[in-house]
């Protein structure tokens, strides 16, 4: 039997989230805001893989799914830093500060 | 709890895993964060292992740690930094509401998973675990990995276009 | 004695007459007053005579119909009623016809006979009210007649001051009144006098509530009555028309305070206490007002405080039982006090001046007004053989035989000053030089002397329906059929006959020697002492102690409830609608544009309410 | 007798007036104003025929009218009547009185209206429509219903005050909007409450369904939201009443506004919070109506004093008429919260009285600034020299509003005390304080207009004239009348007291 509980696992995602999360939302660079979001999707990652071991039916989805998400992950970082050089070419500045064109 | 290799092991790549993170927080120099945060992308592939996730593991090297780093540092190279990395000041309000949201976020979450545990059922995950993600990939999920080409075909397609319509404009501003 | 209840309808119906057509009809208006005061006065008569032989009757009907409760309005001829009635109607005839004259030229004449037929209506009907409602009715419409005569000469500030001053001061009094009677409403179940009497009798009511009530009745009475400490408006009273004074400040309306305690006397006689306390401020006010006349030097107002003092005489008869020596004082009170404003109406008539000290030696120009004026004098000092004497001795005699034997001194002392302040009015104003110039002094018109010929006389006989020598056929009469209200006339040591007469001779030998013999000099007490001579001369300073205590206290109450209001309720609004606004420029503020602040602001929103469904277990 | 649609023709018999004002030309002055007062008329004629049939033995139930209107819910609910708004209109006694009273005052004020002096149209249809409003609250025998109408009086009231209104009519017209959309919106929550939970906005309806053990709901009402739901309830009519703390904008809206519109206010509208309060207050929730009547005495004090020292000190005639408004409409709370036959009563006998005096008084401030252009006490003095017949009615005004016997105010204040002294001796006492406040402000003020020494400026101005006699006279009239005979408004009253009282149980 497994040493370690689910919910270990699954403050580890916790704990890794948060941070991401806080990262994402308080880090001027566009460029850290992006890794902080891919930070937060591996938290959700290990929860799926943890699920797929431990859950109350464990089976491989939780696998599967977890390789998707980090394939549509990988997709989102290309358009993502894309975006991030369009916009630097055009204010040759990666603060997210001065990205307010919601405003307006 | 025992004290089992595994245990150690647990605790030992989540310390490595939450370092990162904090580290990610912490650090000043962009290039910097990024690299802390490779130790924490390692640490969940060991993760992987312990969850019997071996191939898991191995693509969360791969893409994690090689491809995206390196996709970020080249992001990081290819936009000019200003010598000053510092925060600029301000919006500390808006950080310690935050981070009261994000300590009562984790709380309620942690409230409801602090004494979850399934009864644990016999499993076969780490026998053969490629073959099985393969079966599975191959005949239950073959709609939405077909479906997944397409999303990283449009991904591509789209970051080409989003770089090259800016570098015809540059062209016919010059 | 069935149609009793016409007897006030007659002055209404010249009230109303008179509000509508009075402008054309102008001085001919006194006409329609002077009739319908006469028809009353008739057939008060009548009915008074009736009722020396038959019994009370009493009429009512419903008025007002509370759920299960029934509240009557009708008419009550009992001995008081009735006595009160031809008082009332005469008086008011007599000053309806003096008014005629002494009003003459005015041209607010039609109106002023449509208040005085107001006034005689509201007065009328307060003494045939069967119950305490209906008296409490008439009771603050007689109030409003006083205000409005009182504040005739309405241009004058003084008067809009006295007639302000006369309606609140009353109006303190009449709301003891209101809660008294409400009081006993709940404890007998009923407003009417009789059905109180019995349950007062009957043990019905707690002691402590009967002292209660009574004693908030008699704030009532002394509010009206002008008896200490509320006596202030009377006096000041004096800037309406003189027949004014005459009617209402010294016959009728202040006499209703005594009436009330005189109809309710079963209810006080209940109550040692409530007697008690009758009693002292009844002969408090007595001597107190008495003092304050002895320096005053306005004629009108010498007469208020005289008529404060007799009030407070008749005052201290009621509380030391003395039914029939109140009732007796009060109608031969009305007919000399009403004699003596009549007579000084006269005098300033002819001379136009209220001050004493610039009249003297009217007795030969005035030859008709001096006699008639000096039979009151000697009617009110208790000079043997008018009726004063007869009926200040009574209440010397209940007050003694009561054992309210420090009262009876006071009282005496009281008949003392009386005699003295009326003889020194008279003095001053009849005797020795004229002390200023004074051209055309006449004599009034024979509308205005016959009046008074008619009070002087019953100011001369009145007393003789009820004296220890030929009977005291009036007290008997009160009292019949009805032990409550004592004996028709009680017994007392002889000697203080005498004691009374000595002092009123004694006052009257003073004021002699001060003022028309000078053989004592005037400014004998004001040389002496100073200080006390100020301090009565001014009233004992009450009206200032009223304006620095209870006026200030009001303002001060109104000021401070004006900044609750401001800083308060206005503050709360103000508050309301800052935080309103607060809220409205942060929301302002927060869309400025980034996703970051977004985000935070969605993620925070998704925090509280997990951790709200977190503590409240999922369900809100 | 059949009487269908009487009601509803009383109600909106004001229509007709506006549509024909509608065609009549702007600047046709005379014409406008004679329409104007016309209109108001047929609702006149047919209150009082209404109140004469009352009088003579008809029923009020034969008043009643009924038409499915609104279905809420699926063909369920269709089919077991739940979820209906039928529009339904009918009187008891009380209404009766309201609605009388609403008659007389709005014809009075229409006349009074002479004086406006700027676009007449606009202010005769915006007053009739106002009119329609009034009559409907009083007639609406559900809650939805009423609160519609209750609605109808607010917008007009607002556009009065905020045109034709004085200096600062702006704020105030913003000011009462705002209290009494607040006011309106708490009772919004407390109809949809019982109305979602009940299943109908029938008054009668409610009445017996809250007050039965196991009565059919579709969801509970316990006795603490019962609680609430009258809490809330004494919110939004305390806003229209006004109760301390809530009056500030009243005495915005009493300065403010135009002398006539004061009339219908005070006169009124400020009724309607106190008809809510009876009507809806002591008739839906009897048993937590009980539990507050300490309270409401206690407010009642509170709103007679404050009223009364306040208006003490006030400067201008219009707010010591507003502050005396507050004042008096302590006496209607006092007399609720005494909450027996005594006290009721004479609470409402209060708010019929009340209407009658403010409406004289408002008149007369409106007869006072036609001729001098100011209401401030220190500009004004002896106007009995100049106008004496005008003065006489202020005083007699002022005397009916300082209760002297013989006029309408007396009885209702006389009632209100004498409940509350059954009930709460003390508090009654502190009360009374109350009385001799009264009298000392209005006298003050009153005096310091008519007597004294004549300004000269004023000495020419002419007396009461013409039209002028009508409101005057008529009000005057039934305030004595009132006074005199108070049966004819205890009458029609009995049967509603019956039944309010039955509720509480007392």
């Amino acid at each position: 039997m497994s040493s370690v509980p689910v919910s270990a696992y699954l403050a580890l995602a916790l704990i890794l989230f948060c941070i991401g999360l806080y990262g994402a939302l308080t880090k001027k660079n566009t460029v850290i805001v992006l890794i902080s979001i891919e930070l937060m999707l591996n938290a959700v990652n290990i929860n799926l893989v943890t699920f797929s071991k431990y859950g109350a039916n464990p089976s491989i989805t939780g696998q599967v799914f977890a390789l998707f998400s980090i394939a549509v992950a990988a997709a989102e970082v290309a358009v993502g830093l894309a975006i991030l050089i369009s916009l630097y070419r055009n204010r040759r500045s990666v603060n997210i500060d001065e990205v307010n064109q919601l405003k307006n | 709890m025992t004290l089992t290799g595994e245990f150690f092991a647990f605790m030992s790549l989540a310390l490595v895993a939450v370092i990162g993170g904090v580290l990610l927080l912490n650090l000043t120099k962009v290039v910097h964060m990024v690299v802390a945060l490779v130790f924490t992308f390692v640490s969940i592939a060991g993760i992987y292992v312990l969850l019997s996730a071996e191939f898991l593991a191995v693509v969360q090297v791969m893409i994690y740690s090689g491809a995206i780093t390196i996709m970020m540092l080249f992001g990081i190279m290819l936009t000019r930094h200003h010598g000053d990395e510092a925060e600029p000041k301000g919006g500390t309000l808006r950080r310690l509401f935050l981070l009261v949201g994000v300590l009562g976020f984790g709380a309620a979450v942690y409230f409801g998973i602090y004494d979850l545990d399934f009864e644990a059922v016999p499993n076969t995950l780490h026998e053969n675990n490629t073959e099985q993600i393969g079966i599975s990939l191959f005949s239950h999920y073959i709609i939405p990995f077909e479906l997944t080409s397409v999303i990283l075909l449009a991904a591509l397609v789209g970051a080409i276009v989003l770089a090259r319509r800016d570098d015809e404009k540059e062209g016919d501003q010059e | 004695m069935e149609n009793a209840w016409l007897i006030p309808l007659f002055p209404l119906v010249s009230f109303l007459f008179l509000l509508l057509f009075g402008k054309r009809l102008k001085e001919a208006s006194a006409f329609v007053g002077i009739l319908a005061t006469l028809a009353s006065l008739v057939y008060s008569i009548l009915v008074l005579l009736e009722r020396l032989e038959s019994p009370t009757h009493k009429a009512e009907a419903v008025w007002l119909t509370i759920g299960n409760l029934e509240l009557t309005a009708g008419f009550e001829v009992n001995q008081l009623n009735a006595l009160m009635l031809v008082i009332v109607s005469l008086v008011s005839f007599l000053v309806h016809t003096y008014s005629k004259g002494y009003m003459h030229g005015d041209e607010r004449f039609p109106v002023f006979y449509a208040y005085l037929g107001l006034f005689t209506f509201a007065m009328l009907g307060l003494v045939i009210s069967p119950n305490l409602l209906q008296t409490y009715i008439f009771w603050e419409l007689v109030g409003v007649g006083s205000f409005l005569l009182i504040g005739f000469y309405f241009y004058k500030e003084s008067a809009k001051a006295a007639a302000k001053k006369a309606f609140i001061m009353t109006r303190i009094g009449d709301v003891g009144l209101l809660i008294g009677m409400i009081l006993l409403f709940w404890q007998t179940g009923s407003f009417e006098y009789d059905e109180i009497f019995a349950a007062v009798e009957e043990g019905a009511i707690s002691g402590t509530m009967i002292t209660l009530t009574a004693i908030l009745i008699f704030i009532g009475a002394v509010g009206k009555s002008g008896q200490f400490p509320l006596h202030t408006w009377l006096p000041d009273a004096m800037e309406g028309p003189t027949p004014v004074s005459a009617l209402i400040h010294a016959a009728t309306m202040v006499a209703a305070g005594v009436y009330l305690v005189a109809s309710l006397f079963p209810l006080f006689n209940a109550s040692e206490t409530a007697m008690l306390t009758v009693a002292i401020i009844g002969a408090f006010t007595a001597i107190f007002a008495a003092s304050i006349g002895l320096v005053q030097n306005d004629i009108k107002r010498v007469l208020a405080y005289s008529t404060v003092s007799q009030l407070g005489y008749m005052m201290l008869a009621l509380g030391s039982a003395g039914y029939v020596a109140g009732v007796f004082h009060l109608m031969t009170h009305a007919f000399f006090k009403a004699l003596l404003f009549l007579a000084a109406g006269s005098v300033i008539h002819a001379v136009h001046t209220q001050d004493i000290e610039k009249m003297g030696g009217l007795w030969k120009k005035l030859t008709f007004t001096g006699p008639l004026f000096l039979i009151g004098t000697l009617a009110i000092s208790g000079v043997p053989l008018f009726s004063g004497f007869f009926s200040k001795d009574e209440i010397l005699i209940a007050a003694w035989a009561h054992g309210n034997y420090g009262l009876f001194w006071l009282a005496v002392i009281a008949a003392f000053f009386t005699a003295f302040y009326m003889f020194r009015l008279f003095f001053m104003v009849f005797t020795g030089e004229a002390r200023s110039e004074m051209k055309n002094v006449h004599e009034s018109p024979s509308v205005m002397t016959l009046p008074m010929l008619v009070l002087a006389v019953l100011a001369v006989v009145a007393g003789y329906v009820n004296t220890p020598w030929f009977g005291a056929f009036l007290g008997d009469w009160l009292v019949e059929g009805n032990e409550a209200l004592g004996h028709g006339h009680i017994a007392g040591p002889g000697w203080i006959m005498i004691v009374a007469t000595a002092v009123s001779l004694l006052g009257i030998l003073l004021a002699w020697m001060m003022y028309s013999k000078n053989s004592i000099s005037r400014d004998w007490l004001s040389s002496r002492a100073p200080i006390a001579y100020g301090v009565v001369k001014n009233k004992y300073y009450i009206d200032e102690i009223y304006n620095q205590s209870v006026v200030f206290a009001t303002k001060a109450i109104s000021l401070f409830l004006r900044f609750i209001e401001l800083f308060v309720v206005e503050g709360l609004v103000k508050l309301t609608t800052a935080t309103v606004q607060a809220l409205g420029k942060t929301g302002a503020k927060i869309q400025n544009g980034q996703v970051q602040t977004y985000g935070t602001i969605a993620f925070v929103g998704l925090a509280v309410l997990m951790v709200i469904y977190a503590l409240t277990g999922g369900y809100l | 007798m059949e009487f269908n649609y009487f009601l509803s023709l009383l109600v909106f018999s004001p229509l007709l007036g506006i549509l024909l004002l509608a065609f009549m030309p702007k600047t046709n002055e005379s014409g406008i104003k004679m329409l104007g007062v016309l209109a108001t008329l047929p609702s006149l004629v047919l209150a009082l025929l209404a109140y004469f049939s009352y009088r003579g033995g008809s029923d009020l139930a034969n008043f009643s009218e009924k038409f499915r209107w609104i279905q809420f819910g699926g063909q369920g609910a269709e089919q077991s009547g739940m979820f209906t708004v039928n529009y339904e209109l009918g009187i008891d006694g009380f209404g009766l009185v309201m609605v009388v009273l609403t008659a007389v005052i709005a014809t009075l004020a229409a006349i009074a209206s002479f004086h406006i002096k700027k676009e007449w149209k606009g202010y005769y249809m915006l007053f009739l429509l106002l009119e329609i409003g009034m009559l409907g609250v009083f007639t609406a025998q559900n809650l939805i219903l009423f609160f519609l109408f209750f609605e109808i009086t607010l917008i007009p009231m607002f556009f009065l005050i905020g045109k034709w209104g004085y200096y600062e009519k702006e704020k105030a017209a913003y000011s009462f909007l705002i209290y009494n959309g607040l006011g309106s919106a708490v009772l919004l929550i407390v109809i949809m409450v019982l109305f979602s939970r009940t299943g109908t906005s029938n008054i009668d309806m409610l009445r017996v369904i809250l007050n039965t053990e196991n009565a059919p709901m579709f969801a509970p009402i316990s006795e603490s939201l019962k609680m609430g739901l009258l809490v809330a309830l004494l919110v939004a009519f305390g806003v229209k009443l006004p109760i301390f703390p809530l009056h500030s904008w009243m005495l915005r809206v009493h300065v403010e506004a135009p002398p006539s519109i004061v009339m219908i206010h005070s006169g009124i509208l400020l009724k309607i919070g106190a008809f809510g309060l009876i009507r809806f207050g002591m008739g839906i929730f009897p048993e937590q109506f009980a539990d507050l009547a300490v309270l409401l005495a206690v407010l009642g004090v509170i709103n007679l004093l404050y009223g009364a020292f306040l208006a003490f000190i006030q400067t201008d005639f219009k707010m010591v008429l507003a502050y005396s408004s507050i004042s008096h409409m302590g006496i209607v709370l006092i007399g609720l919260g005494a909450l027996n036959e005594a006290g009721i009563q004479g609470a409402i006998f209060q708010v019929v009285s009340h209407g009658l005096i403010s409406a004289l008084l408002f008149f007369l401030v409106g007869v006072l600034y036609e001729r001098t252009h100011t209401t401030t006490l220190a500009n004004l003095g002896g106007m009995a020299k100049g106008m004496p017949l005008a003065s006489g009615f202020l005083l007699a005004g002022a005397m009916a509003s300082l209760g002297l016997p013989g006029m309408s105010g007396f009885v209702s204040e006389f009632m209100a005390f004498l409940g509350l002294f059954e009930e709460m001796p003390v508090l009654a006492a502190v009360g009374a304080l109350g009385i001799i406040m009264t009298a000392v402000y209005l006298l003050r003020a009153v005096l310091a207009i008519t007597y004294g020494k004549a300004e000269r400026e004023f000495v020419g101005v002419s007396d009461i004239r013409s039209f002028e006699w009508a409101p005057v006279l008529v009000l005057i009239g039934l305030i004595v009348l009132i006074g005199v005979y108070p049966a004819v408004l205890s009458e029609p009253l009995q049967a509603t007291l019956e039944t309010i009282l039955m509720g509480i149980g007392g």
